[in-house]
């Protein structure tokens, strides 16, 4: 075991397969010789060479075409978006080229594509380099997305999304890059489509992703403390696949559900959990579900505003005991 | 027609005979495979939509037959003949025109998608300027692995105003990816003229400068020409001196799509282009190079042939089994987003 | 009244409102002079000249581009684009440009541009030119989102639209160009966000939108007939201003919710409903909530691959039937 | 420095004695404050992030000088100068950096996103390239309308190769619209030098030609210079004769952004660019013409007042009111998504 921080594993996620597999590639803006503007990505072009880490031009197509063209054609390529803000700008290459194309092509085509993207709020950015997101790739037909809220995630997530052999969105929250956690020494390997429970109750059951869930953990605590309140977190870490096993028996169990999301509230990935619970456990449910969000609104700037809008621990405690009442 | 760096390519690349009646076959192929289709949609076996290369062959032709069996090849939605001259078998286009099980993608992906990646067809692509960027991405895989395959890349006059045009050439200049650009401008988009809507009167060749490349303008409907300038392209890509752009002037016979009979453009317009109708045109040439009129005889009875079996085969296979609409989004077959 | 086809409908809204305000002008690939590749657009040109009706290069970003500033300088531009899958080329400008501009800039910007589409499936035009994108745009903030179903309703919702001082995403059903329906004679204004009750009933109620209103229509008549079952029918129209108390309403009568959505399953407007629901009137639903949609999938080309995917009336009425067993 | 048509605009542009005053203000103004937003970064008064335009004083404020008041501006993230230019006041721009009540946007928007409707600072757009067609928009708007105002549009070297520059520059070309786009090369995208990733030497000019521009590059630190090429091209725009693509040559004395302190830039260049930094380069050579050195310190003592009594005022603002995080989404002021 050894700690290391959020930032620093995704490096390291990305030696790890670049070391395993020579097919492994990486390239984007300022990743290369500058190590990344999240400093993420560091010493990589030291140790794997200008011909596998790449700076490229102020082209987000160009950056994701040349990805898919590249995976279509036996490599296995990592491109990072610098802000997933960003996928705005190449949205046709993710939603329409890679995430269709082996199902047009009828299985002709194969495309083991990781794309790496700083993705949530907090840091003041604004509107446009604050959002979340990944509801928009879970939309999509033929796009996994993954979204770790840990160090050790980051690695064993990475490491399976290089090796899995269809389009993956890797989505790291960078409020989370100066977070520290502890990690196994030795390769480390995880698997897409499964959610963690990190703590289990008896009263409501909490969904939570990436920087969710240590507000979910603390507001958890505050339940307990305050409360007398017994809740379970789940950790979704993968919206597709998306483990519904876990995820249904967890809240069938406590009989209440609700969803803590970073992401504006409408057709966000809380509702299709919910829409799966009201539809296949129905009858396990004893109360209203509820959903914490962003209001759906985008992201004010200043300090106080940006707080005021995420989902704070205060909220979550403060919204689920109302529910409860 | 001007011609920059054309003509001397075509002194260069002088075909011979062989090579010649393979030009030619390559173009009867795609007229005859694209006519049928036009029939059967006439015969409302073909739904959906379509968009023929009719008059446009020279230039596919060309290609096909200049680039090695391991190259890679990137196409639109008009997108037969590029995957016809790959190879890809006429049974498997026109069954997947007519949404059978024998089509290529077994009816999945329709006949703006085709895709024959046994062939190097990486794919048919139906957003405009998508698959540029695609195939540098191919040509980039090619060099790194060192296997000095080639990506070709063939596009609309229309691509060029789009932003993914833009950013794959400037991409492919700077990393000097082995891939060719192919514009092939029939002078229209859907139903609008491209000098109505574009600042500069070649509008891929007049652009090469902006990406430091030659500008290449070669008469599309001259077989021999488009193969001479393919040829250079191709060696200069193996070679490792990067991309092209090439700009082939052509036109297309009928209306943009199945749906549009194309009554917006000129008649003395389209008159003057029947005129240099690349078949014909090239049959001309063969038999002024003393080809005997038999042997081209035999060649377009072969094809004939070869369509007639090949419509019959896909008119007999079945629909694609519905159950095939539930596999191949991921590839372990499958299209489960949860477990 | 008289009867008029849905395409025919497009250009009669847009000629109403040009021939009204000299500030609304029109802008698109080939909807000038061929008077759009849907024929939806006919006539235009010839009306109100080539200073207000243009054509433009195939550039999706400076088409919509375009209209932004010019929405921001006083114009009241209504942009086509051609087939609603082609927005992810310009996502960058509807998502993170038009959509936040007047909330970043605090109001100082005023934002009255239309962007009109041709959505959907079922003229076998394959995965790149089908998709039922609405959800894409309802997931942002600062995006309306209008879909009619019937002539009339895009006469009256274009209206809405283009008098409306916000961003709208105006969604026509492709499927729908040919079909027809009566049309009041003299100007036709409706409001943005009100859903409309088609039929009532007591057992279920189904949530439709578009193409999938017709078909629900069609399913309701048959369970009533064949089974017995008396179905509400809503169309939404609107999903942003979403008409909850509408929606809330007709769900709790009847005590069931059933969305009938054309985008494939994952974070669909359905979803969206169903978590209103089940937080909001709980304790009024008799029964789980059942979403029919395309499956999580792209669409295929072949006519009856296509059909098998899309939701039928059949498939309505059999699922509807099944969750009541 | 290489310069086309820029040192005739400058023989045709001379600036007047009160005109150079005027410039050497405005720069003074963007100088000052972006000192003071650097000096506020320290105190950890402004949070996130923010991109100094030190260094790159003299392209914003020629044109601030050159443009009419009702005329449009875009620009992007690095848009301090360009909105202070155009007459944005100082607390109001330092007041949104530092997230208070009095900023431009009461804190919405935050230093990336200035504006000004009311001085046409219509916005600071930041993803790179959007704002691009979004100003060909305005200059749309305004042909349409008939009123001569012109839309600029500043941006960076780095923009030049992504697809919103293509496709603005064609559709300016193409409909004729009165919008001038200046690229400020200062040589660097965020940490990656420009000529490492753009397949022509010059980023803007080398590209004018594939719009059927002309090819203009001005040396962007020395104002006058600037202002010359600033008049032709808001000239040739209000005549109705169409875009203009102009390409200023500058460097930025500090990182790309607050956390950047630009450590990947050689010695040697930064040094060369320091000895032709803006403000001492035009202050001499105002004092060789003769200005006395009384009326410089004049307008500098002011300037500095002023940057310091903004400061003051936006320190004293309180932090906008949460309730208004909730506001403006909708022209209504609100935010409801549902009834
Ligand atoms: C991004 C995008 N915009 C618009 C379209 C609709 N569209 C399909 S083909 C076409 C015309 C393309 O013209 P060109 O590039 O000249 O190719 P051609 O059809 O003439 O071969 C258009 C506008 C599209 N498919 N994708
Ligand atoms: C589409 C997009 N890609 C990447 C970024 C991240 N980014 C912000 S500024 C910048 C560099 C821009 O360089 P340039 O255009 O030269 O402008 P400069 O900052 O030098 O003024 C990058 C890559 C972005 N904001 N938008
Ligand atoms: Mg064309
Ligand atoms: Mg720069």
């Amino acid at each position: 075991m050894e700690e290391l921080t959020y930032r620093d594993a995704v490096a390291r996620g990305i030696a790890q397969e670049m070391a395993r597999d020579e097919r492994v590639v990486f390239l984007g803006e300022d990743v290369a010789l500058a190590g990344g503007v999240f400093k993420a990505t560091g010493g990589l072009l030291e140790r794997f060479g200008p011909k596998r880490v790449r700076d490229t031009p102020i082209a987000e197509q160009a950056i994701l075409g040349a990805a898919m063209g590249a995976a279509m054609t036996g490599l296995r390529p990592i491109a990072e978006i610098m802000f997933s803000d960003f996928l705005a700008v190449c949205w046709d290459i993710v939603a329409n080229e890679m995430a269709k194309m082996r199902y047009m092509s009828n299985g002709q085509v194969t495309m083991p594509v990781v794309i790496r993207t700083a993705n949530g709020a907090g840091a003041r950015f604004g509107a446009q380099h604050s959002q979340s997101v990944e509801n928009w790739a879970m939309m999509i037909p033929g796009l996994k997305v993954v979204a770790p809220a840990t160090p050790a995630d980051v690695i064993g997530l990475l490491a399976a999304a290089v090796r899995d052999p269809d389009p993956v969105l890797f989505f790291e929250h960078k409020s989370l890059y100066g977070t520290k956690g502890h990690v196994p020494v030795g390769e480390l390997v995880d698997e897409l489509g499964k959610a963690k429970v990190l703590r289990q109750g008896n009263d409501v059951t909490l969904v939570a992703l990436a920087a969710m869930v240590p507000r979910a953990l603390a507001a958890a605590e505050r339940l307990a403390s305050e409360h007398g309140v017994s809740a379970t977190v789940v950790d979704v870490r993968s919206l597709v696949p998306l483990d519904t096993a876990t995820l249904l028996r967890e809240i069938a169990h406590t009989g209440r559900l609700v969803t803590i999301e970073e992401n504006p509230r409408l057709c966000g990935w809380g509702a299709e959990i919910v829409s799966i619970a009201a539809h296949e456990i129905f009858y396990s449910l004893d109360g209203p579900a509820l959903r914490i969000t962003t209001p759906h609104l985008p992201l004010p700037s200043a300090d106080n505003l940006e707080d005021a809008v995420l989902p704070t621990v205060n909220r979550i405690v403060k919204e689920i005991v109302e529910t409860f009442d | 027609m001007s011609q920059t760096g054309a003509s001397q390519a075509a002194q260069d690349c002088e075909p011979d005979r062989a090579t010649r009646l393979q030009l030619y076959r390559k173009m009867l192929d795609v007229r005859l495979v694209e006519k049928r289709a036009y029939d059967l949609f006439m015969q409302n076996l073909i739904k959906g939509t379509s968009h023929l290369a009719l008059g446009q062959e020279a230039i596919a032709a060309a290609f096909g037959v200049a680039m090695r069996k391991d190259d890679y090849s990137f196409c639109t939605y008009r997108g037969h003949a590029h995957t016809l001259v790959r190879g890809a078998s006429m049974v498997g286009v026109l069954g997947e025109l007519m949404g059978r099980e024998c089509g290529l993608m077994a009816g999945k992906g329709g006949s703006m998608h085709l895709t024959s990646a046994e062939h190097g067809a990486l794919g048919s692509y139906a957003i405009v300027g998508a698959h540029l960027p695609i195939a540098a991405g191919a040509a980039w895989s090619a060099q790194y692995r060192g296997t000095q395959q080639v990506a070709v890349c063939f596009f609309g006059d229309g691509t060029t105003n789009i932003g993914a045009f833009h950013e794959a050439l400037n991409f492919a200049a700077v990393w000097k990816l082995p891939v060719v650009f192919v514009c092939e401008n029939n002078l229209y988009m859907e139903y609008t003229p491209i000098g109505t809507v574009t600042a500069v009167q070649h509008p891929a060749a007049d652009r090469a400068a902006a990406y430091a490349l030659e500008s290449i303008i070669v008469d599309g409907n001259d077989v021999d020409a488009v193969y001479a300038v393919a040829m250079r392209a191709l060696a200069r890509a193996r070679a490792g001196e990067g991309p092209s752009l090439i700009e082939a002037k052509t036109y297309r016979h009928s209306g943009h799509s199945r749906a549009d009979p194309g009554k917006y453009r000129p008649t003395p317009e389209i008159e003057a282009w029947m005129k240099r109708d690349p078949l014909p045109m090239y049959r001309q040439r063969l038999v002024s190079l003393s080809i005997p009129e038999a042997e081209l005889a035999a060649i377009e009875n072969d094809v004939r042939a070869q369509v007639d079996a090949a419509t019959e085969a896909a008119r007999n296979s079945r629909p694609p089994p519905v159950e095939l609409a539930f596999t191949q989004l991921w590839a372990d077959g499958g299209f489960a987003w949860r477990n």
